[in-house]
């Protein structure tokens, strides 16, 4: 392998061996959590100027290692800078949520850059086995981390169901895959795109093909979890300890997202026509289910869960945008660039919100009713007013991340010539409407509400407050200056197309 | 830029303002009340001095400042004002004063953050007069939901939840799909210009564009939504009463002084600006509407019980005055409509300030409980009264030249419509008459007796909030002239293109 | 043998709706874990029958297969350390007694 | 900016200042609150003196009369209007009653009110109340004219509410300003329509314009009826005429001397100066001149019946002056402009007279208007007693006193314009008004004595600042009709209208008037209104008692007589009682039927408009609610649905996908 593989695959082996490196600090300094927690934010801090310096050193160009089934572009960069955001945030923010708790730190670490790593190798992968492989490396941790306060009923039922339906539809998405496979008559995905290609629309598809491609459309439906195969979702998000409930609703979301991208967009891309209508119909019962059932939940995670939901519908308008548009054709990219730039904003944002939780739950005993939050602009302004740039963000309210997100998948939509997206266009601004009712709702219990009788004043641990910082400062920043994520979703995109 | 970006200056001092006040330890509520006062003073001397230098002669948009924002989609940070702009926003800081001053009584809980919010508030109130981007313009409409979600919600009365997220989502629907419109029409501008996004959302470039009849009718529509809920025009408006309602003074002063307006300015500038065509198919309809609200709102106002709520509804009825005005597309309409805006800004905001200066005494605004002011608070009944016979219309007072502006360009255009807007000449004077002299005269009620010595006349602070508005009300109502020509070329320049684009239409 | 790679998709289907059908019907954790066994297990024939009846495919196919089982192994694991965990604090293995999270 | 130029200003500028001073230190001013006010006014009337002297007699403006601009008021587009103002002979014959009767109303006062604690605001209001009516006679556009009415009618609301804590006051202040905004809302409507039409509303430029539009057919015949019964609306709400009469009695809530002036004398002339300024776009249409001659001899009618039954001193005076201005404009109908702005003169001067003088005698009688508790004050009152016996001569129309001049002309012109009819209506209300002024006279002065025996011997004439004023008055009521009106058809009245009527005469095919035949038909119609004025006074003197102390001549009141007549009319005396029942109307169209509307409306607005907007809302919580229970919290149920959705899908795969 040649230093340039080498570099291309710097990002990814860095976080294998912090992995590694979190198990040797387990056995070696067993119940060093503060050690544990430095290694990792000191180590994903390098990871990500690695990343930065390879983005930079590549530009624009492209490396594949492994024989075609890597593959570093900027979709891979810019998916890696967006992981490992994730993985330092959702580190920053644990350890004052697990340490009260007793639960260690070290394997948990381990357990979240195994599940990272997995979400980066997907974002990567250009080779069927490698997509698989990649996914079940992001879903298995997965597993392991909604249920890990394994005393805890909640947990461990969130864990399981998310477990079952995670495997039944890891089962299906792997039949799906055979079948392409077998029809394709390859594993490399630009291979499998010529295959698709030369089918050139004259033949009708074979039974195997359709039938691979609706177990396929599920079995990724099921991961960004869009309705209907969304049901894991709340209860894993809220039986899961809250820090890997906001890992869950950003780090597996996008990475499925990406498997979306390597898959669909790429690989099943000459056949877009054929699942077009079906990610059109997803998008809209994805956010209008979501939002409807957010009105009226009380648990604040459960609402996240609802609220993640529906914010997945949006993201799916710009797959359909990208789907619905001519190909070859300005509109396809800005599809591509929306779903990118959403899936960075709200990464950001929705961590930022479920940050705000954890903090709130340092103190064991602290529920995740709504009623948590009362008088919160109170005990807490600090804490009260960051909760509420982020819910602003996710409405949608401008200048900040959401609003761009949303404008952006609403231009990409409203630039193809198709009433069908239109339509998802006003629906989803019709759902960002009725959105602001359950996200003001938190507001008002901070601000207007009755004061609270938890006079106790909330501590907000140095490490929770860095992250917090950092998700509050992106948040704004996207808002203010998106042109530099603009300009590298840009780059992403054109590197798939 | 080698000058001074002065645009810039006014839009943003509130807000550096507010940063400030975020630092003073919130203890120190009286420091933070003046800080604030200083700040809204600031912005107000900021924009009276873009008087002096601004051109009332010249065509187009004057203080331009342009930079790139998002290149990719050819936003651009672009302010610039003309005339009808100019007059919106020294009303907006003149105001804002008036209002932060207005709340150093009435405002006893977390001053600190009512202040940061007022602020912000303006900023986005003043981004919204000056943006010649139409993304900016959209993010400074919505930035303004803010602080007035929290302004309703946090310093509220009793139903404050309901009205502010009532409030909240009937504008957010409206002004999202506005959104959509924009950048579909931004869309259709950068497919027309082989792709490049370059000027996609610049106002003066979109004006020139000419969208096809379809967008057009679509565009207009989402605009028109925005707008009519935001104005609010029949049958839009129900948030209005209840946003007002609970609202805590200051609140309502800006609801009706400013906020209202952005709808109308809106609608001049954007909804008929760029969509003339659209604008020309929809005018019966919305004229119609106007109607409605004028009469309707007009007619609701006789039964109200409540202070606010009766002045609330009135706000229907005027601002149906600036929307007939609009969609009248002739010279005295439009320039009545503005010159409404102006004077309704001004008058009704008096009158909110008027109640409050009463609910600060009586904790109360039912009307009926209420009664004989005259022989406790002369001072208070001569300056209500005041206010009251200026929303009736009285000539010499700024209420009568914006509204028999329209009434005039009306009938030029359609005297039956203009008979029908007349009726609320009476109706109009009979529910403010009624409500005035409930509480003015007759003998003091028992409510008012039982409040004891707590039954004081204006304060020397509530009298610097009313004495300038006393003030520009005789003015505008002698002067018109100030704000006319001001705005006379630009409305001149809305009408010239509207006829030249509708020239070739069929009616 | 047949020598109809279809058969062998039929089958392999065939196996795979038995799986599901095991999945959705059975209440015991460890039975419907070994549903998924079975349902991968289906697609493991498939993987291998178009290694046996497609030249090109067959070097790879007994490889991929591999690699599925494993991850399948794998799989199971985390599963049954997940089951056994619930159990610990539920103390039965029936699925749909784990409802207090709902709606 | 000329001399005569700055005068007309300071003609102006003096009462609006006057107001603003009085209001802002009048209260610290204490007894003395009237000096300001007062002070201004004489200054005034000096001006307008100067003023009326130039034009009238000296004719120093011309024909056309001065006129200039101050500024501009509303600039906007081609709809410029100025603040611009002129003198004519019309406004000079107005002048000289308005700053006259309103320069003694001021002097009065400062007796009347004396012992107001609100005499401050008294006086401002009357300062703010000279100056509207003053921009009103001056204004030389329409919109300016139109903004001094609204400015009257807001005085007029302050004056009629002045006693704020009794609520009959402040309901009748409001009763006369929305009465009155009803007509406004035609006036408007019609400087709208003139606008339009004629693209000006300066008074030179459109009576110019107007002929010559309406001539070449630009302004159809209809269109121009149409803006004269706009206008003429908004004189009906201003001068009280039927049916928009209705606020001018309640109005008597206000004190005394404001009766005086704006309901008697100024104000409510406001009507006929407007519709006699704009002669020239009236006359254009003959059938908007027969309604007007037809609405004015009905409210003549009218409140003469209605008059005959009031107990409230007021009351019959304010119905009479009703009736007084039916006449006037029964004159404008029947083309006699100059006949009406004679007895608009003459009336203006004898009204007040004798609203002054009833409030001498309410003063008198400390605070008591009934005149069922009067009686017998002649001996007490004697200054007033004689003072009003003139204005009642005057009023009743027996020569020399003014009122026969002018009421004469009137009636003359009616009959030689081919207006029999009106005549006819008007030869009645002559009867009838020289009879209920004899009845108001008797049961005042000359009956027995039913005042409060508690006040009886307090009762007494009243302060000199009081009486002055009556007895200045009581001089052009005697002499003003001889003044102006004598010879008859050629006096100085004649004179002085002739410009301003001139296209008028011509446009109705008038020639000079003839000369006054005594033996023809001018002395017969003469002859007629006298017989029958003498005849009215005759018939109340013997009723309800009379006496001429100089001549011992005297008379008892015959009580009985009175009640067998109410009696036998019962039917008519109970509606001429209830006012023929229009307030009663008003208050169930207006006020009941509109409350039910108005409640309706409300009603809607809660329940439909905003139900709809929270049903949106509701149902979306709903379909929430309702969409919650997908969520079961079984794996089972989760994997059935996910399994089935995957159907779904394939389903959907195999028929999309058929291509």
């Amino acid at each position: 392998m040649s230093a340039q593989e080498w570099l291309a695959i710097g990002p990814l082996l860095a976080v294998f061996a912090l992995a590694m490196l979190a198990v040797v600090l387990d056995i070696a300094r067993p119940g060093r959590d503060r050690l544990v927690t430095g290694v990792m934010v000191v180590g994903l801090l390098g990871a990500i100027a690695l990343t930065g310096y390879t983005a930079w050193y590549f530009g624009g160009g492209e490396v594949e290692v492994f024989g075609g089934a890597y593959v570093r572009d900027a979709l891979t960069s810019f998916l890696d800078l967006l992981f490992l955001s994730i993985a330092l945030l959702t580190i920053l923010f644990s350890p004052d949520y697990l340490h009260p708790r007793r639960l260690p730190m070290a394997e948990y670490a381990s357990t979240l850059m195994f599940a990272i790593s997995g979400a980066m190798l997907l974002g990567a992968a250009r080779d069927l086995l490698v997509l698989f492989l990649a996914l079940e490396l992001l879903v298995l941790p997965g597993y392991m981390l909604a249920g890990y306060a394994k005393r805890d009923g909640l947990s461990t039922e969130g864990a399981i169901k998310y477990f079952l339906l995670g495997s039944f539809s890891s089962a299906i998405f792997l039949f799906g895959l055979a079948l392409v496979w077998g029809f394709a008559g390859s594993t490399r995905i630009p291979e499998v795109a010529a295959v698709l290609t030369s089918l050139d629309g004259a033949v009708s598809l074979t039974p195997a093909l359709t039938m691979g491609l609706a177990l396929l459309t599920a079995g990724v439906a099921f991961k960004i979890a869009a309705v209907p195969f969304h049901y894991w979702t709340p209860d894993a998000y809220q039986g899961s300890p809250t820090p890997v409930t906001g890992y869950l609703s950003v780090g597996p979301k996008v990475a499925a997202f990406a498997l979306i991208l390597r898959l669909f967009v790429d690989a099943l891309a000459p056949l877009k026509a054929d699942w077009v209508p079906f990610i059109v119909v997803l998008a809209a019962l994805t956010m209008t289910l979501g939002n409807l059932v957010a009105l009226t939940q009380d648990n604040i995670k459960r609402m996240l869960a609802y609220s993640s939901i529906a914010h997945t519908g949006y993201i799916l308008v710009g797959l359909a945008a990208y789907a619905a548009a001519p190909p070859g054709s300005d509109t396809e990219r800005a599809g591509l660039e929306a779903l990118l730039f959403y899936s960075a904003a709200y990464s950001f944002m929705n961590l930022g919100a479920f940050a705000v939780v954890t903090a709130l739950q340092k103190r064991t005993g602290v529920t995740s009713q709504i009623t948590t939050f009362a008088g919160l602009g109170r005990r807490a302004p600090l804490l009260g007013a960051l909760m509420f740039l982020f819910l602003l963000s996710l409405t949608g309210i401008p200048p900040l991340a959401g609003f761009w997100a949303k404008a952006y998948v609403i231009i990409a939509a409203v630039q193809v010539d198709s009433p069908w997206l239109i339509g998802l266009a006003v629906l989803t601004v019709l759902n960002a409407a009725a959105a602001a009712f359950y996200y003001l709702r938190i507001a008002v219990v901070m601000y207007m509400g009755e004061p609270s009788e938890q006079t106790a004043p909330v501590q907000v641990g140095r490490l929770v407050s860095a992250g917090l910082v950092l998700s509050a400062v992106a948040t704004i920043l996207i808002g203010l200056v998106p042109g530099p994520v603009i300009a590298f979703a840009q780059e992403a995109a054109r590197a798939l197309l | 830029m080698t000058e001074l970006p002065i645009l810039t200056l006014v839009t943003f001092s509130p807000l550096i303002g507010a940063l400030l006040i975020a630092f003073i330890p919130r203890h120190n509520v009286q420091l933070v009340r003046w800080a604030a006062l200083a700040t809204a003073l600031v912005s107000f001397a900021l924009s009276l001095a873009l008087l002096p230098a601004f051109d009332a002669r010249q065509a187009g948009f004057q203080y331009v400042e342009q930079l790139d924002w998002i290149p990719a989609f050819g936003i651009q940070y672009k302010l610039g004002i003309d005339g009808i702009s100019l007059v919106l926003v020294v009303l907006t800081t003149t105001l804002s004063w008036i209002s932060i001053l207005a709340s150093f009584g009435p405002i006893k809980d977390r001053v600190k953050e009512f202040m940061i919010s007022f602020l912000i508030l303006e900023v986005g109130m003043i981004g919204v007069f000056t943006a010649l981007d139409l993304f900016l313009f959209y993010i400074f409409f919505e930035v303004v939901l803010v602080p007035m979600y929290l302004i309703i919600g946090i310093w509220g009365g009793a139903n404050r939840i309901y009205a502010t997220i009532k409030f909240v989502l009937y504008t957010l629907a409206g002004s999202l799909l506005m959104l959509v419109a924009i950048l579909a029409t931004a869309f259709a501008f950068q497919a027309g210009h082989g792709g490049d996004w370059a000027g996609a959302f610049d106002y003066e470039q979109l004006r020139q564009f000419g969208f096809d009849i379809t967008l057009q009718l679509f565009a207009f529509g989402a605009f028109f939504l925005a707008f009519a809920i935001k104005v609010p025009m029949f049958p839009f408006h129900t948030w209005l009463p209840d946003a007002h309602v609970e609202a805590p003074t200051a609140g309502s002063v800006i609801l009706a002084g400013v906020l209202l307006k952005l709808g109308g300015y809106g609608f001049i500038r954007f909804a008929v600006g760029m969509f003339p065509d659209a604008a020309q198919s929809y005018a019966p309809w919305i004229i119609g509407l106007s109607l409605i609200a004028i009469i309707y709102g007009a007619i609701v106002a006789l039964v109200q019980p409540d202070m606010k709520k009766l002045i609330a509804y009135s706000s229907v009825s005027h601002m149906g005055f600036v929307t007939l005005g609009i969609f009248i597309f002739q010279q005295q309409g439009m320039e009545g409509a503005i010159l409404q805006m102006v004077n309704h800004g001004i008058i009704t905001g008096a009158l909110f300030l008027c109640v409050g200066v009463l609910y600060e005494r009586t904790h109360d605004r039912t009307i009926a409980k209420m009664g004989g002011l005259a022989a406790r608070t002369p001072v208070y009944a001569a300056i209500f009264g005041f206010f009251m016979l200026a929303s009736i219309g009285l000539p010499g007072l700024a209420g009568f030249v914006g509204e028999f502006l329209v009434f005039v360009g009306t009938f030029a255009v359609s005297p039956v419509a203009a008979f029908s807007a007349t009726i609320v000449m009476t109706v109009g004077a009979a529910y403010l008459m009624w409500m005035y002299q409930r509480l003015i005269f007759g003998e003091v009620s028992d409510f008012l007796k039982g409040l004891g010595h707590h039954l004081t006349d204006m304060t020397p602070t509530e009298l610097v909030t009313l004495t300038p508005l006393v003030a520009l009300t005789v003015i505008f109502g002698l002067f018109p002239g100030l704000v006319l020509e001001l705005i006379h070329v630009p409305v001149d320049g809305i009408l010239l293109q509207f006829r030249d684009a509708t020239a070739g239409v069929a009616p | 043998m047949s020598q109809s790679l279809d058969a062998y998709l039929v089958l392999a289907s065939l196996l795979f709706c038995i799986g599901t059908f095991g999945f959705l019907a059975r209440r015991n954790a460890i039975a419907m874990l070994m549903s998924i066994e079975l349902m991968i297990n289906a697609v493991n024939l498939v993987i291998v029958a178009f290694g046996a009846f497609t030249p090109e495919l067959a070097d790879r196919a007994s490889v991929i297969a591999l690699i599925v089982m494993a991850v399948a192994a794998a799989e199971a694991t985390v599963g049954l350390a997940i089951v056994i965990a619930i159990y610990r604090n539920r103390r039965t293995p029936l699925v749909d007694e784990y409802h207090s999270m709902r709606e | 900016m000329t001399t005569d130029q700055l005068l007309v200003t300071l003609l102006l500028a003096l009462p609006i200042g006057g107001f603003a001073l009085t209001a802002l230190v009048g209260r610290r001013l204490y007894q003395r609150a009237w000096i300001i006010a007062v002070g201004a006014i004489v200054a005034t009337w000096l001006i307008a003196m100067y003023l009326v002297y130039n034009t009238l007699f000296l004719n120093a403006y011309g024909a056309q009369g001065l006129h200039f601009t101050l500024y501009e008021w509303i600039p906007a587009g081609d709809f410029r209007i100025e603040a611009n103002f002129a003198v004519d002979n019309l406004t000079a014959a107005l002048l000289i009653v308005v700053c006259t009767v309103g320069m003694l109303v001021h002097v009065y006062s400062i007796g009347y009110m004396a012992h107001d604690p609100g005499r401050w605001r008294f006086f401002a209001y009357l300062n703010l109340f000279m100056f509207s009516m003053l921009l009103l006679v001056l204004a030389d556009n329409f919109l300016l004219l139109f903004a001094a009415w609204e400015l009257v009618g807001l005085s007029s609301y302050l004056l009629i509410g002045f006693w704020y804590g009794r609520r009959s006051a402040a309901l009748a202040a409001k009763k006369a300003f929305l009465v009155n905004r009803v007509g406004d809302v035609g006036f408007a409507l019609g400087i709208m329509a003139i606008w339009t039409t004629v693209g000006t509303l300066n008074f030179p430029e459109v009576f110019e314009r107007i002929p010559l539009l309406a001539e070449s057919g630009v302004i159809q015949p209809w269109q121009m009826t149409g803006l004269a019964l706009l206008l003429f609306l908004g004189a009906v709400g201003k001068s009280a005429q039927f049916p928009l009469h209705v606020w001018l009695p309640d109005a008597m809530e206000g004190p005394t001397p404001v009766s005086a002036l704006i309901h008697a004398a100024t104000m409510v002339n406001a009507g006929v100066y407007m519709v006699a300024r704009a002669n020239p776009l009236f006359v254009q249409s003959p059938s908007a001149m027969w309604l007007i001659a037809g609405v004015g001899i009905f409210t003549a009618i009218l409140a003469a019946s209605i008059a005959f039954t009031q107990r409230d001193i007021k009351r019959v005076l304010a119905y009479s002056t009703l009736s007084q201005l039916g006449y006037m404009f029964a004159a404008l109908g029947v083309g006699a402009f100059t006949a009406a702005i004679f007895h608009l003169m003459t009336h203006g001067f004898f009204k007040g007279l004798l609203f002054l003088g009833s409030g001498s005698v309410i003063h008198g009688v400390h605070d008591e208007q009934d005149m069922n508790r009067m009686g017998g004050l002649w001996r007490k009152m004697p200054i007033t007693h004689i003072t009003m016996l003139i204005g009642a001569i005057a009023i009743a129309g027996i020569p020399p006193l003014a009122g026969f001049f002018s009421k004469d002309e009137i009636l003359g012109q009616a009959w030689k314009n081919g207006f029999v009819w009106v005549w006819a209506i008007g030869i009645v209300v002559a009867l009838m008004t020289a009879f209920y002024m004899f009845r108001l006279m008797g049961k005042t002065f000359y009956g027995p004595s039913n005042v409060d025996p508690a006040v009886e011997p307090r009762v007494h004439e009243s302060p000199r600042s009081m009486t002055v004023p009556l007895l200045l008055l009581a001089i052009p009521s005697a002499v003003l009709g001889v003044a102006l009106g004598f010879p008859i058809g050629a006096g100085l009245i004649e004179q002085w209208m002739e410009p301003v009527f001139e296209g008028a005469n011509e446009v109705l095919g008038r020639g000079q008037a003839e000369p006054f035949q005594v033996l023809g038909l001018d002395g017969f119609l003469a002859g007629a209104s006298v017989a029958v004025a003498v005849l009215g006074v005759l018939a109340a003197m013997r009723l309800f008692g009379f006496r001429v102390p100089l001549l011992g001549l005297q008379a008892k009141p015959r009580p009985a007589v009175v009640e067998r007549l109410t009696d036998r009319l019962r039917p008519l005396y109970t509606g001429s009682f209830h006012k023929w029942f229009f307030d009663d109307l008003n208050d169930l169209i207006f006020v009941r039927a509109g409350g039910l509307v108005a409640r309706g409306l409300w009603w809607f607005d809660v329940h439909i408009i905003d139900g709809a907007v929270n049903g949106v809302a509701g149902l979306t919580q709903r379909s929430g609610r309702g969409l919650r229970h997908i969520q079961t919290g079984r794996v089972q149920n989760y994997a059935l649905g996910i399994a089935l959705s995957l159907i779904v899908v394939a389903v959907g795969y195999f028929v999309a996908g058929g291509r």
